[in-house]
């Protein structure tokens, strides 16, 4: 599939602005007049509010106004739902909470913004909470996902019967009937704690509001532009046209910035058409814990019924999803775990049933693995402790059980995020893991190495473990191709950009087809001013749905290109070829005629056009599929343990991951190690904790850790098989979270073979020393 | 955060209530206090300012006696709120005679953290808490150590407050200072728990 | 995450600093390297009402070998010198593997010796390495000094000895004798992150092989560092054996330290660490001694 | 609140300025200098995507005030190259493919900098520690140690 440029590992065109510090973010944005502001929070996580005055902090110097839900009637109402239920799910329960702009009456969880103040700049905005007296009243506050839904449990929304959120079960088969016939049934409790998205850059939003042009210019680090547009729009009874979001540079997403209904969003564009000055709001790093949504935080009573063989007959997985106080972003999480439970493998066999919980925490919404990691951890996990039953090799198990490759498209029977039916479109997963074997030298560690460090009293494991990932879901994306009087291109489309590198890879995709350099293509994302229609980052979709409609764009304009060239140099369509920016006529290079040049003649000034051309070099197309496409893979690491502390050294890590056609493996190497970076700290280092009051004890970045350079890999490998997809024109899938998938489920078995004489069942992520060594003192035998 | 102990004061348990029910021991164990208000003989509240190291923070508090039986034990129930956050807490107090002329005071409760103290100090929690429930008890000593002293002779021992006592030296004077730009507003009395508890206690006592 | 306003004083000399800080009392507060403060300024938990910064005083910043061997050094003086100093690498090998494990690079550039020592951080390092190396404090106040040995320095956490209008302006380590070991362990979660458990100690032997001198201290484990009792009383007098060292692990985590659980780690597993880092603190002292 | 004036040097150029003593470094130079290349991550000093130069040294301009700099020397991102001439140890993360959405960046190479200077032959352990105290969320830090390791061929065959 590689061509000239498509394909290659070419280094990004946006890097020298980034690297040199040229590069726009968010708070580098000065506007004339820029007013500055802060949110006072809540401290409790549940509390009746009796009073909040306000008076003294709006006499403080320098402060312009201060507003509580009080000054912003009717505007304080719940809301938007972002996704919505998932009525496409027979019997599925779901009750719609979205999220309060400011709380109102009550608070439903620490960090809940009660007032909104307005300075000349930051330092008093912040003073200015000093001033600000808010009589609450406590109330017992719930955090735990199954006593919230015991009878007498205070409830997050009193208007409901319990703190239930929404239940959707979802079979194939008949598991009960299955497990009858197995001959090993194992049933665990697993449990998949709290991970933030904690990108580098917080949130941030600037607020222009134009009275005379009637016009708000809203610069955004949301990964959803267009929603967020429209939104604005709505609420505040403009019409969109009168709305533009741009993004800027955006320091990293990883899915919690795909909300475009949180205070933030709601209450700034209200108070910079108020004041009609622009504001600016920088959320700092504890708000950034407080009230930017996150992720994982469910309870699994999980089972696994097989043959002696180890064949799975099915599994059975219920589950409590803890969604926060709200669910403004409906159960996109939940769904994704049941559409990635048996991810691989043959099951013939599934029951899953959604326990989704409202909970005194803030708002569980994706975060790079989204769903899928809790999935996969309570399969794996399942594999493994099948595996100890039976005495069988943790590879072996999963050998025998993996999907083989003649038997896609498959149907899995389960609807997901996107509201269809799963198809596993494509893929060789048997092979991805017998490569990752191959490359980490399982079998040599196993027979040669490992039995021979376990003599020298040495506590070195490793791990193995597969993995899918939903990826490249509809609905929807565009995008315009225009080539300009200059010759170079500018692509434009509608999803943003959090440092994927689309500035390159659709860049590349369009001078592919366009016989132009890749630096000579201009991307433009996250601009509704320039592209519309889309529906944002997520899901690990921008290559696989906007970039295949970047592609389709592309090849329209080349089709164009040769059309008008073949005009202009008096020859017929079929004489003429693309060559180096220009269309030339076949076998006479002598005769061309510069894209640009072509560009300037398509768009005349005199004269008349043909019916049914549109002018100029440009097209716009769309492209959504019919279902996402899935990418796989499998990982091993090995891990040295120090018994006596528990501190854990990975020694080596490799991944096997097949995304499809690979548009660029530089950058493509990149997201699978940003990924794995993101799994080891799901498993090892990154929680998010909430006392049993919902207070937030991790609200800095001294309690939760992000792994640092010395908690890595000391080795990494990354490989790629391609099995293209089916799917799109280009055959590709995503490949944005995967490496966040298996990671955490790849160490606890690495952990319980370096262990190996406690026998350990880890049924937890994450994990600390401490807490490893506390399951080591309660391991059975030693 | 659950909070549980006991001390031993070296002096009858007369005399250990006593000490709780004057005033000025309140000013020992809780310094930092900058007013108390009497609501009614069940309530209080109170302001003061605390500093630990290099936190530090001005509190506003309401305090609730229940549950007393004279002279042996009472329930508080306390909380306090400022800008580093709240505290909110109950506790049963106990006074043990145990008849060798020393009293024991068991406490158990349980204390809810929240805010900024929470959220960015908890790895300190701990450690602070234990060390005031420490600095605390060591202070009241002194101060019923004083008490029977003046008893017993005929000059009148004058028990220091704890912002000069040395042995308390750091405690104390950490928390005598605080803020001074916006104490004034609205504030506080407390942050770590159990002094509270203590303190309080004894204010309420006292009355 | 701003800080609140303070009034600053920036002054160039001790005895211009030591005026301020008589003056400001409990209102003043000494700004060093900042590394702890300013955070916990930018958190607003800290709020003092007026900063007094050394950093201006080239004078309080060096480290001078003294005569019997060991170092004088200025408060001022940051860690990264203090990393990189061959004087401190040749007399001091402990500091040497101490160092790099406070906090990160850009942090012990600008982090001070004695700023760490005032601050009184529990799972600070330098405190207790203050106290395990037997250092004496200089404390000035305007028209005094005096002298703390590090042992006494300290009274809770974040708490030490220091009056308001004090300040700690050297801290001096005694030099060791000849046949000195030393080692430093350490458990935290991430490279430069808070101790959940740490041991320093500094043992000596005489010719004969016999222990004339055990030091040892415990970190994070109780609201000051902890000096272990046991090591002396049971090391000195005879030559260390792995059950005498195994004895003295016992009773220090067992009855010496009063450690604390929070997310990162449970009082349990600090008491087990403590075992742990204990032994190998002190057989890697003694095996470095009889070298 | 009095305010100081303060003359630093910034990149070369000297600049007097009136700052609130509170105001932090960081915000000193991305605010009132508009030297937006350093970036800010948590105020706390565990990110380090704030690095600069201090006199020549590596430090987090967001746990410093803008008035300790008076009569310092301060560099920062901008200084280190151009978007058309870059210093080698850009174009070596921009080869390596050693930064993605790029907030962290500066940090590192406000760290790497000096460290390179000093380490013209780093193993991947030493560069692992040099930048430990610098966060990236995005990469995994692998291509930042292949990039270090080719700036430093870079240098030394430029030298």
């Amino acid at each position: 599939m590689a061509g000239r440029v498509f394909g290659q590992s070419i280094p990004r065109n946006e890097d020298p602005y980034l690297l040199t510090g040229q590069a726009k973010f968010i708070d580098d944005i000065e506007l004339p007049g820029m007013l500055h502001a802060a949110f006072y929070r809540s401290d409790y996580a549940h509390a009746r509010i009796k009073k909040i005055d306000v008076s003294e902090a709006r006499k403080l110097p320098g402060v312009i106004a201060v507003y509580t839900a009080e000054d912003f009637g009717e505007f304080v109402r719940p809301g938007p739902l972002q996704v919505p239920p998932p009525t496409a799910i027979k019997g599925s329960i779901f009750h719609a909470r979205p999220l309060m702009p400011i709380a109102k009456d009550k608070v439903r969880y620490s960090g809940e913004p009660l007032a909104v103040i307005i300075a000349e700049n930051r330092y008093i905005a912040e003073d200015a909470m000093d001033y600000i007296v808010a009589e609450l009243e406590p109330l017992p506050a719930v955090t735990d996902l199954e006593k919230a839904l015991e009878p007498g449990a205070p409830l997050v929304h009193e208007d409901l019967e319990s703190n239930l959120a929404a239940l959707v079960k979802q079979e194939r088969g008949n598991y009960e009937e299955a497990a009858a016939k197995a001959d090993v049934v194992i049933k665990k409790k697993i449990y998949v704690d709290r991970g933030a998205g904690a990108a580098m850059e917080n949130r941030g939003l600037v607020v222009n509001w134009d009275d005379r042009a009637r016009e708000m210019t809203i610069w955004a680090t949301t990964q959803a532009p267009i929603p967020l547009r429209n939104s604005i729009a709505t609420r505040l009874g403009l019409f969109e046209e009168q709305v533009r979001v741009i993004t800027p540079f955006i320091g990293g997403g990883f899915g919690p910035k795909i909300m475009t209904s949180q205070p933030d969003d709601v209450l700034l564009p209200i108070i910079a058409m108020w004041l009609k000055r622009p504001i600016k709001w920088i959320e700092d790093r504890r708000e950034n814990f407080l009230a930017t949504t996150s992720e994982r935080d469910q309870i699994h009573y999980a089972e696994i019924a097989l043959t002696r063989d180890g064949i799975i007959l099915g599994v059975k997985d219920v589950f409590y999803h803890n969604t926060g106080a709200y669910d403004p972003y409906g159960m996109t999480v939940p769904l994704n775990t049941q559409t990635h439970t048996v991810s691989c493998y043959e099951v013939p066999n599934f029951y899953t049933e959604i326990r989704m919980v409202f909970t005194n925490e803030y708002v569980v919404t994706p975060v790079r693995g989204a769903g899928r990691p809790e999935g996969v951890f309570v399969m794996e996990r399942l594999l493994d402790y099948a595996a100890q039953e039976l005495g069988m090799d943790p590879a072996e198990i999963r050998r025998r059980n993996l999907l083989r490759k003649e038997r896609f498209p498959y149907p899995t029977g389960i609807i997901g995020q996107d509201f269809v039916e799963g198809v596993l479109d494509s893929g060789d997963y048997p092979e991805t893991l017998r490569r990752v074997m191959e490359v980490i030298e399982y079998e040599k560690f196993r027979k040669e190495i490992q039995p021979q460090l376990r003599a020298q009293g040495k506590h070195k494991g490793i791990g193995i473990v597969c993995f899918t990932e939903g990826t490249a879901v509809g609905p929807y994306e565009g995008a315009r191709v225009t080539v300009g009087a200059n010759g170079k291109v500018t692509v434009a489309t509608g999803i943003s950009t959090q440092g994927q590198g689309h500035f390159t890879v659709f860049a590349q995709i369009a001078a592919e087809q366009l016989g132009v350099d890749v630096k000579d293509v201009n991307v433009i994302t996250g601009d509704t001013g320039h592209f519309h229609w889309g529906a944002g980052t997520f899901a690990s979709r921008g290559m696989g749905v906007a970039g295949t409609a970047v592609y389709n764009a592309a090849v329209k304009v080349r089709q164009k290109a040769l059309q008008f060239g073949a005009r202009f140099l008096g020859v017929s369509e079929d004489e003429v070829e693309l060559c180096d920016g220009k269309v030339c006529v076949k076998g006479d290079p002598s005769r061309s005629m510069p894209l640009g040049e072509i560009a300037l003649k398509a768009n005349p000034t005199r004269g008349t056009i043909e019916p049914g051309v549109e002018p100029g070099l440009e097209a716009t197309a769309y492209f959504g599929p019919p279902y996402g496409a899935t990418g796989a893979g499998a990982v091993a690491m090995i891990v040295d343990v120090d018994p006596e502390t528990m501190a854990v050294n990975i020694e080596k890590f490799a991944i096997v991951h097949d995304c499809g056609t690979v548009v660029n493996p530089l950058l493509l190497e990149g997201q699978v190690m940003g990924g794995v970076h993101m799994g080891i700290g799901n498993a090892f280092y990154e929680k998010i904790k909430y006392d049993e009051n919902g207070q937030l004890l991790t609200a800095s970045l001294m309690d939760y850790l992000i792994p640092q350079a010395t908690d890595m890999p000391k080795e990494m490998i990354v490989e790629h098989l391609e099995t293209p997809s089916p799917l799109n024109p280009l055959g590709m899938k995503g490949v944005g979270e995967a490496g966040a998938i298996p990671t955490p489920a790849c160490f606890m078995q690495a952990l319980e073979d370096a262990l190996y004489e406690y026998r350990l069942q880890i049924d937890e992520t994450p994990l600390n020393p401490s807490r490893l060594w506390e399951l080591v003192q309660q391991a059975p035998k030693k | 955060m659950q909070l549980e102990g006991e001390h031993v004061f070296k002096g009858p348990r007369e005399e250990v209530y006593a000490m709780f029910r004057d005033p000025e021991v309140l000013a020992t164990a809780v310094p930092g206090a900058q007013s108390l208000t009497k609501i009614d003989d069940q309530h209080f509240e109170g302001a003061m300012n605390i500093r630990i190291g290099p936190v530090s923070g001005s509190f506003s508090g309401k305090v609730e006696v229940a549950n007393e039986v004279y002279p042996e034990k009472f329930t508080l129930i306390v909380e306090g709120r400022g800008a580093p956050g709240f505290a909110k807490g109950m506790g049963d107090v106990e006074l043990i005679d145990q008849g060798d002329g020393t009293t024991l005071l068991k406490y158990s409760g349980d204390v809810q953290i929240g805010g900024t103290l929470a959220s960015v100090g908890q790895r300190m929690i701990d450690s602070v808490a234990k060390s005031i429930i420490k600095t605390a008890f060591e202070t009241l000593d002194k101060a019923l150590e004083a008490r029977l002293a003046a008893k017993a002779g005929s000059a009148p021992v004058e028990f220091k407050a704890p912002t000069e006592a040395e042995f308390a030296a750091a405690v104390t004077k950490d928390m005598a200072s605080g803020l001074s730009k916006v104490a004034e507003v609205r504030m506080l009395f407390y942050v770590i728990p159990l002094i509270v508890v203590l303190v309080i206690v004894a204010y309420l006592l006292s009355h | 995450m701003k800080p609140i306003p303070f009034e600053y004083f920036a002054p160039t000399s001790t005895e211009e600093a030591l005026e301020h800080l008589a003056n400001l009392g409990y209102n003043g507060k000494v700004l060093a390297g900042g590394q702890s403060l300013i955070p916990a300024m930018n958190f607003r938990m800290a709020r003092p009402g007026a900063l007094v910064d050394l950093n201006g005083i080239p004078e309080l910043a060096y480290i001078k070998p003294t005569a019997d061997g060991g170092l004088a050094i200025g408060t001022m003086t940051r860690d990264s010198k203090v990393e990189h100093s061959p004087e401190v690498a040749q007399r001091f090998p402990l500091l040497l593997e101490v160092m790099p494990n406070i906090a990160h690079p850009q942090i012990r550039n600008r982090g001070t010796f004695g700023g760490s020592i005032a601050h009184a951080d529990p799972a600070g390092q330098l405190p207790a390495i203050s106290i395990v190396l037997n250092a004496n404090l200089k404390v000035l106040k305007k028209g005094g000094e005096r002298w703390v040995k590090a042992e006494e320095f300290f009274l809770g956490p974040f708490m030490t000895v220091l009056e308001p209008e004090e300040m700690l302006a050297e801290v001096v380590l005694p030099g060791l004798p000849p046949h000195t070991g030393s080692s430093y362990q350490q458990v935290s979660r991430q490279k430069g992150g808070y101790s959940l458990a740490a041991v320093a100690s500094v043992v000596t032997l005489d010719t004969a092989g016999k222990c004339t001198s055990a030091r040892m201290v415990m970190i994070s484990v109780g609201d000051v560092p902890i000096l272990s009792e046991a090591a002396t009383r049971i090391l000195v007098g005879q030559k260390p054996t792995p059950e005498a060292i195994a004895e003295v692990a016992e009773i220090a985590a067992s009855k010496e330290i009063d450690p604390g659980t929070d997310i990162h780690a449970t009082a349990e597993y600090r008491r087990h660490l403590v075992r742990v880092l204990v032994r190998r603190s002190l057989s890697t002292a003694f095996e470095r001694a009889a070298k | 609140m009095t305010t100081h004036t303060i003359k630093v040097k910034v990149n070369g150029v000297e600049y007097v300025r009136e700052v609130e003593p509170r105001r932090l470094l960081s915000d000193f130079l991305r605010h009132d200098l508009g030297l937006t290349g350093t970036h800010v991550g948590c105020e706390h000093g565990l990110c380090g995507a704030c690095t600069i130069l201090f006199d020549g040294e590596p430090v987090r301009s967001c746990l410093m005030f803008a008035v300790q700099a008076n009569g310092h020397e301060v560099t920062t991102v901008e200084a280190l190259g151009t978007p058309e001439k870059m210093h080698p140890l850009q174009e070596a993360f921009h080869e390596k493919h050693a930064l993605q959405c790029g907030y962290c960046t500066p940090g590192f190479l406000m760290t790497l900098k000096p460290f390179l200077e000093t380490h013209p032959n780093p193993t991947d352990e030493e560069i692992r520690e040099a930048i430990d105290g610098n966060l990236c969320r995005c990469t995994g830090y692998e291509h930042i140690i292949e990039a270090v390791k080719l700036a430093a061929e870079k240098m030394a065959t430029r030298s």
